[in-house]
């Protein structure tokens, strides 16, 4: 099990945004995503995690083995905890609904509806959810927005266990993790130059 | 020089009257929206031209 | 897939207008329709199949945006396209789930709406069974359009003007085997021709409706 | 990383050569389009004898044929251009299908219109739910949601996408509605058949300015949808300097 992506470029709305970002990515490691707003650490993600295509480049991990998680939790407002964990569970063919209640301190509030749960504590539902997919490569967009600080040092302790569990992660975020092991790639340097291959909107200007 | 068209005039005169109507609007409207979109083209490309 | 469906039905179940609200649209039409057209049992007769099969078609329009809408707003969506299930997969068992939650009540309820419209005796079996063969076609072509227009902010109408092209056959079919049956005329033809639409939209459009999803994620 | 261009069809894929191609084309067929449509029209409407059976209302021929014939031939053209888009991924043959939905609306509106002219004294009635006629009305209809899904949709290469798919699930729908109007509404107005019949012999007074007018009609359609697809492209090059500019500044 490895990442590799080689020379990848990303557009959004058809303008390219990033270009020849290489990454490789082994497990037990963990990579941080940086740069300004706007500068398509999400669209990233999304092509890592095959959402959308990538304009050039290869990847080498097939969407099957990825877990993303982007602004939006998945979840469903009418059903408990418990239910809209063991949905993901069981899409995925897993157990361990227990675990990832318990790991992300959700265990008291397992039978509550998720629309009468705050923002803290659907973020933190929506984090327990990578723990159920059983993927080795978890993709997290700003993972840590509304966690408070007792939450944000749980979500470090699950992907540190996921890490030593032979997993691996790409965040884009700008919350020390305290995961110092995490090696840091600035998306800054990758702006894609205004002409970019053509095949997208470029093809006009 | 009118065509003598008998007791049908009223339809076939409608018919063509109609139609032409609907292929000069169809005509006018691509017409139109071209010299639009030419022009607003023209304006942006002036601006993009002075900015670089 | 066996979760996506039981979770579709119990969210249709728990959050409410899954099944109650086509069905009461069909009520309201049945009674409306009647109050219009004025309390004559001929013509209330002569029109019955017609209104039938139409009210079943809007009962179902009315859900159709809930298919994938409400799964692209809260997310669930992109994390279905990463599941190990296939989206065509996902798309079949969500317009089955749609089809069990607004077709199957609407296929129930048709012959008490019948004896209000005053549908001749012999069409009733028509018109449960071409109800029965043809509204799964409307729940798989409706799944098509959700998927078109999952990604616009008031698709609602014009998913309505993209889907109600795409029903004509289905309606044809279906209120002809009705009035058909109300004529004591054999049905056998409509019927066949109804089976065959159903059959090929469930078994293509899956995939059509699968690649609209994928763009509208990218 | 792209192979060098070898001089093919596909070349005219290409934006900046499509619009220098069009840009002495579209003034062609433009005119012979205007000069074909004059002469086929102004020949039928003045200088055909009436039919015995039909009067002065067999000039209405001239009009309906040619947009009936140029309403499906929009569709089925609608149809490749997206199969091209979505297998070779060719921008000019999106954007060609854009432009074209328009122009076959009107055709069929055309075609629509004097269908139901026609049919009034032929009928006795201005609208007739006749299988034609009828295929027609739903025609227009799968135009209209053609069109309505191309301009909802804000991004550019998702609406191809999507307007592409809706255009080949839409054709499989549309031949069926054909078949469905002609077994809902069969041998009811058998008698009034609005097109002539392959069998029937029609005398080439009739003949010849129809064929002028079909041709002029043709032309037509091309030099709309040269138009069409010229405006589109500059449309699409506006968009991106937009949002170069945005993406600068």
């Amino acid at each position: 099990m490895e990442l590799v992506a080689s020379d990848l470029a990303c557009a959004r709305g058809g303008i390219a945004l990033l270009e020849g970002v290489s990454l490789r990515l082994t497990p037990g490691q963990a990579l941080i995503l940086r740069g300004p707003n706007g500068c398509g650490k999400t669209t990233l993600l999304r092509t890592l995690a095959g959402l959308q295509p990538a304009m050039a480049g290869t990847i080498s991990c097939p969407p099957e083995t990825v877990a993303y998680s982007g602004h939006a939790d998945g979840l469903k407002a009418v059903l408990s905890v418990r239910e809209n964990l063991s949905f993901w569970a069981q899409i995925h063919d897993r157990a361990g609904v227990g675990v990832a209640m318990a790991a992300m301190n959700l265990t008291e509030l397992a039978d509550r509806q998720a629309q009468n749960l705050s923002a803290g504590q659907k973020r933190r539902l929506g984090l327990a959810r990578l723990m159920v997919t059983g993927r080795w490569l978890w993709l997290l967009d700003e993972p840590t927005v509304s966690l408070d600080a007792a939450s944000v040092a749980l979500f470090g302790a699950i992907v540190r266990t996921h890490l030593a569990q032979g997993g691996a992660a790409i965040m884009a975020t700008h919350i020390d993790l305290g995961l110092n092991e995490a090696a840091v790639l600035d998306l800054g340097g990758f702006r894609a130059a205004p002409r970019a291959p053509d095949g997208f909107d470029e093809a006009f200007v | 020089m009118m065509p003598d068209l008998g007791r049908y005039a009223v339809e076939v005169t409608l018919a063509y009257a109609v139609s032409l109507a609907l292929l000069a609007t169809l005509v006018g409207w691509v017409w139109l929206r071209g010299r639009r979109v030419r022009r607003a083209l023209a304006d942006i490309e002036a601006r993009a031209g002075r900015k670089g | 897939m066996i979760a996506l469906l039981a979770r579709d039905l119990r969210l249709a179940m728990r959050a409410g207008g899954g099944f109650g609200l086509g069905l009461a649209f069909f009520l309201v039409l049945a009674v409306l329709v009647p109050l219009g057209v004025g309390p004559e049992g001929g013509t209330l007769a002569a029109i019955a199949p017609g209104i039938l099969w139409i009210g079943a078609l809007l009962a179902c329009l009315l859900s159709l945006d809930r298919i994938f809408a409400l799964d692209f707003e809260d997310g669930s969506l992109d994390l279905l396209a990463t599941a190990p299930i296939p989206l065509e997969g996902v798309v079949a068992v969500k317009a089955l789930a749609h089809w069990l939650t607004t077709g199957l009540p609407l296929v129930l309820a048709a012959p008490v709406l019948g004896i209000l419209l005053n549908l001749p005796g012999p069409a009733y079996g028509e018109l449960v069974v071409s109800l029965l063969i043809g509204t799964p076609a409307l729940s798989v072509i409706g799944a098509f359009g959700a998927a078109l227009t999952v990604g616009l902010k008031r698709g609602g109408l014009l998913m309505s003007l993209l889907v109600l092209p795409l029903y004509v056959p289905t309606l044809v079919f279906g209120a002809e085997a009705v009035s058909r049956g109300a004529q004591g005329l054999p049905v056998a033809t409509p019927l066949l021709l109804l089976a065959g639409i159903t059959a090929g939209s469930t078994a293509l459009l899956p995939f059509a409706a699968a690649l609209a999803l994928r763009i509208n994620l990218r | 990383m792209t192979p060098t261009p070898r001089p093919s069809l596909w070349e005219y894929a290409n934006p900046v050569k499509f619009m220098r191609l069009s840009d002495w084309l579209l003034p062609l067929t433009a005119w012979l389009a205007a000069a074909a449509i004059a002469v086929g029209l102004v020949w039928g409407f003045f200088l055909t004898p009436d039919d015995f059976r039909q009067g002065s209302t067999v000039k209405i021929i001239f009009l309906h044929v040619p947009s009936a014939l140029m309403a499906i031939n929009a569709w089925a053209m609608m149809l490749v251009a997206s199969l091209v888009w979505l297998i070779r991924r060719h921008h000019v043959s999106a954007l060609a299908a854009r432009a074209a939905g328009p122009v076959g609306a009107m055709m069929t509106l055309i075609a629509l219109f004097t269908g139901a002219i026609w049919g009034q004294p032929m009928w006795g009635t201005w609208w007739a739910w006749d299988p034609r006629l009828t295929s027609f009305l739903i025609l227009f209809l799968f135009y209209l949601g053609y069109i309505a899904l191309w301009s909802a949709i804000e991004d550019p290469d998702t609406a191809a996408d999507l307007t592409a798919v809706l255009c080949i699930v839409g054709s499989v729908f549309a031949v069926l509605s054909r078949y469905a109007a002609i077994f809902w509404n069969q041998g009811l107005h058998q008698g009034a058949s609005l097109s002539v019949a392959p069998g029937t012999r029609m005398d080439w007074a009739y003949k010849a300015p129809l064929y002028v007018s079909m041709t002029g009609f043709g032309l037509l359609f091309l030099a709309l949808v040269l138009a069409g697809t010229r405006t589109e492209i500059r449309a699409r090059r506006m968009k991106a300097l937009i949002n170069r500019e945005r993406m600068q500044g």
